[in-house]
């Protein structure tokens, strides 16, 4: 098990890598590929273990289904959160109710906290500013409540639903 | 077309502008690395914004840099600020 | 009273710099030289990057300096900083230093392959982009820098940072010394130089970029560690 | 050279001279040090507009993080503030 | 289809140049220092992406490499901020905040408690 | 606005810009008491002179040194007539960018190594040897 | 296959130098003795290539990548520059014997302070060689860079503070010579010193005189010339004993070459000479006078190297046949001389504390041999007879009168009857003064005193037998002022002539 894991994982390090080598070089001429399955090999050996959690299982197709469902999600809420911060900059009274809330998540990979982060930061309003073990702490630009229940359905459950499957 | 592109520098020169007075005028040396985060993300986009005007993608490769280096430096005075170092 | 001096005396060198600064034509061509580079880069070394060839052929002799001056930094810094190795290796940089947020520190784990995978592009494509063995060795080392200020417990291998600087170093100057031995000049190309915007072009050049990579890479992580490894506070008790 | 990018200049060189007269009022040295930092990005700028970028790469890659960290963490080790 | 490809492209770089200039009027309008972040941050992200994707339309085999751009943007930018905004908590940078809803005093002694646990 | 004028500002802006840096630099030098300011303003200096030697080597319109294969093929019809740029002062500030770096960072270790010793910063309090 | 050449003076010490930490994990006593080879075997490369320059009279150009002087980078070995190269060479195995056994519990500052020292040759030796003039600027910082960790080689409090302000000193130097050197791209888009001299007169007027004063400054910082040598009496007190003969015999070295390059090769501006003849003046004046108020033996024997390189400046600037000759005798000497002064000198005041004349009286009885040799010096260098420093002194002062200029020889008068002064102080102290006990004598070891003994020798030799090498400097000094010759044989295929 633990062998295949790691086959698993560096076998996706590689992939992930060389495909990054394409997008740099943007070419398929033969020198440009072959050094990039050397490079991002090397490059593999040593950071399989960092790089990912779950291996090749993120290429299954449900998991990819996923992702790009979770990346319209992700960008819909950019967007309002973009509009969001137009209005309130843009308005002349800078309507503003700002505090720190907290919430507990239910996500236990490290990847998955990351991106959960990520996307709370970039999402209406909310700003992550501190992750300790499971909690969130959020800076909230216009605070609706404080329950940490109700925090998490407000902020965080859209994605970490989609989360929950990505990255088991 | 070019009309286009002189209004778009115009603007993002703007951007600058008002993220340098945000490093001007900010009063603690916090709120300076946020001008200094902002002014490294808008030159990036500036950055490309040239390689497309002078027609070469090899400059494209500078905003590539800039994209991963700008983190770092914020980072560092951020971590500083927070008595990693 | 001295800043007036100063002020004077800054003014009037400003006067006569501006008035000769001013005096060079601005965007005119006026190159005698380079004509020649622009010339013989594409069409004899087939090297696509005029200024990579300058560096690293008709002005290599320039880069092997700059590399010597980046290990003798590294080597000044540490011979500056730390008396003993084992004062050295006992001062573990950032005891008492709080971690990262847990989630600077995974995304430093990301983002590690890929700047290192984007340093290694870098000088590896440095004659054909932009870029070259001297950027993608600080992207590298920069890439060190974000484990080195994220995980506080972090550090860098000095051994295997001493072989790599060795084997790179002595690559360069070794190439350089094998083209005399080969019955030509120092540093003259001796391999075939492919076609032009191939990867494989340029001869000895990318072979010699790759080995600048390596070795800035890692004097800049030693210079790195060794800077961030200093012990804070009061120092041990130190005479000549 | 369109008309917007010499515009751009201007305001470069004058971001420039502003940021590199705040390096030397600024009592807080890790502001000045911030300071070098957006000099260096304008600077890249700079070269890039010159046709220049291996340079704009090399400030890039120098100015932004191996300087700062270099003088950060000597001012960690010193004193933050300039008496 | 060239012209249509064309004109999205302009209407995405138009839309990141105005958020590039929405985040810096953000950064400079907003009371304290997380405010700040926060409009940075959305703002100038979203402008980016915008800007770089729309160049991408406007010229297609550049796209590659603006895709890797975009992802370390969204990798980075979001991961910046965060530190920065804890950096400035850890070192004692109080937000204005409004009264009622204040949990700071409980993430203050989170970062403490963290502090410990590790050590 | 035409050629000339824009080429008029493009040079007081560059030369100018540099020629600020340069002289901030060595004023601070001169009179700051901080030994990392003076640093600073070293690294000041160094950019300004570095930008001066890049805007020297630049040609209106002109075009980076590299021969990418956009040149060779001659598809795009700005680049046929563009110049190429002098890519000698570009070779030579990558060089003097890094010497710059390295005295930078070992004039940083040696106050370090000062503050040590002195417990301070400021070079006046420091001043042991004289002439 | 190539036995000797001169590139081999960079790359070799550049290779040893990465290889040396290596070395070093074999075993551990290879790093001492590796750059000892290296050293030896640069002697004979000069050894080949000197008598291959002085059989065919010509100098020795080697391209760099294949590519001609204007377009590729040239190393110049001629009988001036292979002169000066020579020097630093020998003096680089000297040092390197005298600190064999420097450090020799801790490896890692023993690994340290061997690269260190193989740079600072490899880099002095750079700068005499190039014919480029960014490439002289690089190996200018190669050896600054160097320079600065051996300043401050010692962990005592003021080691630190001599080696930042020389870093101060010299980063203003390099910045100088960087926009000298960008001045004279803009105007001539070449960087080829022979090809700047050809086509000097191409510049206007003023970017020219602008140029060559911003390059005077910054060369004249690395050739210690008043008053911008604040840092040179700092470095040289606080370096390691070993050090201050290093920057005495290379580094001074390199930077006056640098100085009369400018001002003999690269530039036609005629009152660059007598701007060389009158800064070397007053840095006689000023540091001779300075020394004779010294405490500390170190600093006094400091002074008196910065008012030899006065005493070079005003040969080199008074620019007659016979000055130049005095000059390359005053270069050798100072160069052999100073170097026995320093090595005897930091064993005379090896266990003081603040390094002060006054404890080392009455060491000549304790320290006979020591005591001794640093007496020779001191004799030698004040020009009696019949050390060598009496016939550089003596042909400086025929030189100054065959070009009249009577005031100059009474002010060399003068300042050696300074020089008798101060020096002799010390000698009196040494033999006439009561032992105090206040400092125990450290014995030489006997690397230390092989050396001493070889230098003292070497000063003697040349003293009875000035004829010796009285050729090499006539050489040297014949390829220093053909400016035509050194244009021709560099660029032969540009050759127009220079009228």
């Amino acid at each position: 098990m633990e062998a295949t894991n790691k086959i698993s994982k560096f076998f996706f390090t590689w992939v992930v890598l060389f495909a990054i080598w394409l997008a740099f070089t943007s070419t398929f001429a033969l020198a440009e590929v072959v050094t990039g399955v050397v490079v991002s090999f090397i490059i593999a050996i040593y950071n399989f273990n960092n790089f990912t959690e779950i291996g090749l299982k993120s290429f299954s197709p449900k998991k990819v289904l996923y992702m790009i469902q979770y990346v319209f999600v992700f960008l819909w809420a950019l967007i309002k959160s973009n509009l969001n911060v137009a209005l309130i900059v843009l308005n002349p009274k800078l309507p503003i109710n700002t505090g720190i809330v907290e919430f507990e998540t239910k996500l236990k990979s490290d990847f998955a906290k990351l991106v959960l982060a990520n996307s709370i930061t970039l999402t209406p309003g909310t700003f992550t500013i501190d992750v300790i073990d499971n909690k969130y702490y959020i800076h909230w630009l216009d605070v609706k409540c404080t329950d940490r229940d109700e925090v998490y359905k407000e902020i965080a459950e859209p994605f970490e639903k989609i989360l929950l499957k990505i990255f088991q | 077309m070019d009309l286009f592109l002189e209004i778009i520098l115009g603007v993002v020169a703007l951007a600058l502008i008002l993220s340098f007075v945000r490093f001007v005028k900010g009063p603690t040396a916090a709120d300076r690395v946020v001008a200094l985060d902002t002014m490294s993300v808008t030159v990036i986009s500036l950055l490309a914004l040239f390689a497309f005007m002078f027609h070469r993608i090899i400059y494209i490769d500078v905003s590539l840099v800039y994209a991963v280096l700008g983190f770092i430096g914020v980072l560092i005075i951020a971590r500083y600020l927070e008595g990693g170092i | 009273m001295k800043k007036i001096i100063i002020i004077l005396l800054l003014a009037v060198i400003g006067y006569f710099l501006a008035d000769i600064f001013f005096e060079i034509p601005f965007g005119e061509d006026s190159m005698v030289v380079s004509k020649e580079y622009l010339d013989k880069s594409p069409n004899d070394l087939h090297v696509a990057n005029t200024v990579t060839s300058i560096v690293v052929n008709f002005r290599g002799f320039d880069t092997l300096g700059e590399v010597t001056v980046l290990f003798l930094a590294s080597t000044a810094i540490g011979s500056i900083l730390f008396r003993r190795r084992k004062v050295h290796t006992k001062l573990n940089p950032q005891r008492n230093a709080p971690h990262a947020s847990r989630i600077v520190q995974i995304s430093a784990k990301i983002l590690f392959p890929l700047i290192v995978l984007l340093g290694a592009y870098v000088f590896i494509h440095g004659h054909l982009t932009p870029g070259g063995g001297f950027q993608g060795g600080v992207i590298i080392a920069t890439g060190y820098l974000l484990l080195l200020v994220t995980y506080r417990k972090f550090s860098v291998s000095h051994s295997s940072l001493t072989w790599i600087e060795a084997i790179a170093g002595v690559t360069f100057a070794g190439i350089g010394v094998l083209g005399l031995i080969l019955g030509k000049d120092f540093l003259e190309n001796f391999l075939p130089v492919g076609t032009i915007n191939n990867l494989f072009s340029g001869g000895i050049i990318g072979i010699i970029y790759v080995a600048v990579g390596f070795k800035v890479a890692s004097e800049l992580t030693g210079i790195l560690d060794t800077m961030l490894s200093i012990k804070v506070d009061s120092e041990e008790n130190e005479q000549n | 050279m369109s008309v917007l990018t010499v515009l751009i200049v201007v305001l470069g060189a004058i971001f420039l001279v502003v940021g590199a007269w705040y390096v030397l009022t600024r009592k807080d040295l890790l502001v000045a040090t911030i300071a070098s930092s957006i000099i260096s990005l304008i600077l890249s700028v700079f070269f890039l507009i010159l046709q220049a970028p291996d340079v704009a790469l090399t400030e890039a890659t120098v100015g932004v993080a191996l300087t700062t960290i270099i003088f950060v963490v000597t001012i960690r080790n010193t004193k933050r503030m300039e008496e | 289809m060239e012209t249509v490809l064309q004109y999205l492209g302009y209407f995405f770089i138009s839309v990141g140049a105005a958020f590039l200039l929405l985040g810096s009027f953000g950064i400079l309008r907003m009371p304290d220092i997380y405010s700040r972040l926060q409009a940075g941050t959305k703002a100038s992200t979203m402008g980016s992406l915008g800007m770089l994707f729309g160049i991408g339309f406007l010229e297609p085999q550049w796209l590659p490499k603006i895709i890797v751009i975009m992802i370390f943007i969204l990798l980075s930018n979001p991961i910046s901020s965060h530190a920065i905004a804890r950096g400035s908590c850890k070192s004692g940078i109080k937000p204005k905040l409004n009264e009622t809803v204040n949990s700071y005093k409980r993430i203050a002694e989170g970062c403490e408690e963290s502090i410990k646990k590790e050590e | 606005m035409s050629e000339e004028l824009m080429q008029q500002i493009l040079s007081i802006s560059f030369y100018g810009a540099s020629l600020a840096l340069i002289l901030i630099g060595v004023y601070g030098v001169l009179t700051k008491k901080n030994l990392i300011k003076i640093l600073l303003s070293l690294t000041i200096v160094d950019s300004g002179v570095n930008l001066l030697f890049v805007s020297l080597g630049y040609i209106m319109n002109g075009t980076a040194p590299i021969f990418s294969p956009a040149i060779m093929d001659g598809k795009i019809e700005v680049l046929k007539t563009a110049p190429m740029v002098d890519p000698v002062p570009q070779a030579l500030v990558l060089t003097a960018i890094v010497i710059g770096l390295g005295v930078t960072a070992v004039g940083l270790a040696l106050v370090i190594r000062l503050f040590r010793h002195h417990n301070t910063t400021n070079i006046d309090e420091i001043r042991n040897l004289k002439w | 296959m190539v036995v000797a050449n001169p590139i081999l003076y960079v790359a070799l010490p550049l290779l040893v130098a990465f290889l040396l930490p290596l070395f070093g994990k074999i075993h551990k006593e290879l790093i001492r003795v590796v750059p000892g080879l290296l050293f030896m075997f640069l002697i004979f490369n000069t050894v080949v290539l000197f008598s291959e320059v002085t059989s065919t009279g010509k100098p020795i150009i080697t391209q760099i990548a294949g590519w001609a002087p204007p377009i590729g980078i040239n190393l110049v070995f001629s009988a001036f520059s292979g002169f000066i190269a020579g020097i630093i060479s020998i003096m680089g195995l000297l040092v390197w014997v005298y600190s064999y056994k420097f450090k020799k519990v801790e490896f890692d500052n023993s690994l340290k302070y061997f690269v260190l020292i193989m740079l600072v040759t490899a880099g002095s030796i750079g700068v005499v060689l190039t014919g480029d003039i960014f490439n002289l600027f690089v190996f200018l910082e190669i050896v600054a860079l160097s320079s600065y960790p051996l300043v401050a080689f010692y962990r005592g409090r003021d080691g630190a503070e001599a080696s930042f302000k020389y870093l101060i000193v010299g980063a203003f130097a390099s910045i100088a010579i960087l926009l000298g050197i960008v001045l004279i791209y803009s105007q001539l888009g070449t960087l080829n010193m022979a090809e700047i001299s050809l086509r000097i007169g191409e510049m206007p007027e003023k970017i020219k005189i602008t140029a060559f004063i911003l390059l005077f400054l910054g060369f004249g910082i690395e050739a210690e010339m008043f008053p911008l040598n604040g840092w040179a009496p700092d470095a040289y007190s606080q370096a390691p004993g070993p050090v201050g003969a290093v920057f005495a015999s290379m580094t001074a070295k390199a930077g006056i070459y640098t100085i009369i390059r400018l001002v003999f090769t690269l530039f036609d501006i005629d009152a660059g000479y007598q701007l060389l003849l009158g800064m070397g003046i007053i840095t006689l004046v000023v540091s001779e006078g300075i020394a004779l108020r010294q405490e500390k033996l170190k600093r006094m024997l400091a002074f008196s190297s910065l008012g030899q390189m006065g005493l070079l400046m005003i040969a080199f600037g008074i620019n007659t046949k016979a000055a130049v000759v005095a000059g390359m005798f005053i270069l050798f000497n100072h160069a052999v001389i100073k170097s026995l002064l320093f090595f005897s000198g930091s064993y005379l005041v090896y266990n003081s504390e603040n390094k002060n004349i006054k404890d080392l009286f009455g060491f000549g009885k304790k320290l006979p041999l020591t005591a001794f040799l640093f007496g020779l010096g001191a004799f030698a260098i004040v020009g009696l007879p019949p050390l060598s420093g009496f016939w550089a002194k003596l042909s400086l002062l025929m030189a100054s009168a065959d070009s009249n200029l009577i005031a100059l020889i009474a002010l060399i008068l003068i300042v050696s009857v300074v020089e008798i002064v101060y020096y002799f102080r010390v000698v009196n102290g040494l033999y006439f003064k009561k032992y105090t006990g206040e400092f125990e004598p450290h014995k030489p070891s006997w690397n230390a005193s092989l050396v001493m003994l070889i230098l003292a020798a070497v000063i003697v030799t040349v003293g009875l037998y000035p004829d010796l090498i009285y050729n090499y400097f006539v050489n040297a000094a014949d390829a220093l002022m053909d400016k035509a010759n050194y244009i021709q044989n560099v660029l032969p295929s540009n050759f127009v002539g220079l009228n």
